[in-house]
């Protein structure tokens, strides 16, 4: 029972690696992973102007999004073109 | 895939992002080739300047967002303007000074047609494409923010910003 | 020449007038790796379209106005945008269909530059340039009269028409 | 005594030729010289749109233009782009 949690930009460096593998918390919501998370890490994905993906797609940030076994989420900071 | 608004053929955009360095002159070539009825092809190469300080330049992408955002941008390029071929080629990885970084070209019958597309697809590649960019300087990597001038830049199309 | 605004150092500009079919590719690879130091190059390809009608088309110039002229525009455009170079080829005599008219090049250390001098340039070439044109169709010559869109381009730039 | 006349564009086909030869008129006016050339060539270069290049360089179209032994006088319709 895992996520697969994705970090992009920036917060490959607040997160120290560019992916890493969470337990699926209790409860199953964005909430209660960003609470699993260390301090610095859920801060730097929680700014304002972070955007989530969960399989792929955008999803809205909001406290309640479930989470399911084998999920990806990924954490976009604002891009930086090409 | 888009409907050329005034033959009524599908038009199809080449639309691919690569991992390793490619051959601008060769790709616009190739287009300039597929496209003698055209009567104008605007391209824009991007490249990594040379004799700035930067030493290497790095762009991530995110493989469920990248592409599929890329070939909706094309989408949105052949539905606007009268289009006879669109090709759009961005790099990712790390690249050296004086290597591209992405070739847009646009053909089309009429140049103004060919002009807007590659402008409005560079403007939407810099700003709203799922592209993270870090500079090395002196040997470290650092990432670069995003430049209000991309938001400005974005908002000459009305349309929204990154999403 | 002109004096590039940021660096100071005189930008030279490549404007041909050529009598004999030229290659785009080759002369756009050649002027990519002329300015490494360029973040952005937009060319501009006109070519004689194929399928058409049209079975050839012929420019006539006029020597004692039409190069120097093409040599006023380049001087223009490097003095309103911070370009690292411009390349202009225009073909006279005549052309079969799918055959390069035009080539224009901007290379500048930021797009929007290179985007706007590519655009001024051809703008200003089809319209106020000393060229004649006429195409053949059904074996029989015609002399093409200047399109309203012509002046209509010319005036995006706040700039006079043809003298 | 001669002006070398040059035709521009369709003003080519009314005259039948790219260039002539023309005598110097006198007096050595433009005036005097669209009086010497055939009435149809005289009208087709003769439109409000048809600039006049003396010896390389644009001049005003006025009757007084004054012409010398030598000159080319070039007759430009409006150009119809690259």
């Amino acid at each position: 029972m895992s996520l697969k949690l994705v970090f992009l930009g920036r917060l490959e460096d607040a997160a120290g690696a560019p992916e890493l593998t969470a337990p699926l918390p209790q409860p199953a919501t964005l909430s209660a992973l960003l609470g699993s998370l260390p301090p610095t890490v859920a801060e730097a994905v929680s700014g304002g102007r972070v955007k989530l993906a969960l399989n792929g797609r955008i999803v809205p940030c909001s406290a309640d999004t479930p989470l399911s076994d084998g999920d990806e989420l990924a954490f976009l900071p604002p891009v930086s073109g090409g | 895939m888009a409907s050329n608004p005034k033959s009524g053929t599908a038009v199809a955009a080449d639309v691919r992002l690569v991992e390793t360095p490619f051959d601008p002159s060769a790709e616009l070539a190739h287009f300039t080739a597929a496209h003698p009825s055209a009567g104008g092809i605007v391209s824009f190469l991007g490249q990594v300047r040379a004799g700035d300080a930067v030493e290497a330049l790095e762009l991530k992408h995110y493989g469920p967002l990248t592409l599929p955002g890329m070939r909706g941008l094309a989408a949105s390029a052949l539905g606007r303007w009268d289009l006879l071929g669109l090709l759009i080629v961005h790099r990712s990885g790390i690249m050296n000074p004086g290597e591209p970084i992405v070739l847009v070209a646009a053909a089309a019958r009429h140049r103004r047609d060919a002009f807007a597309a590659a402008d409005f697809a560079m403007d939407h590649l810099k700003s709203e494409s799922w592209f993270w960019k870090r500079e090395r300087v002196g040997g470290a990597w650092r990432w670069i923010e995003p430049r209000p001038d991309d938001y400005a830049d974005l908002a000459r199309w009305d349309m929204p910003g990154p999403v």
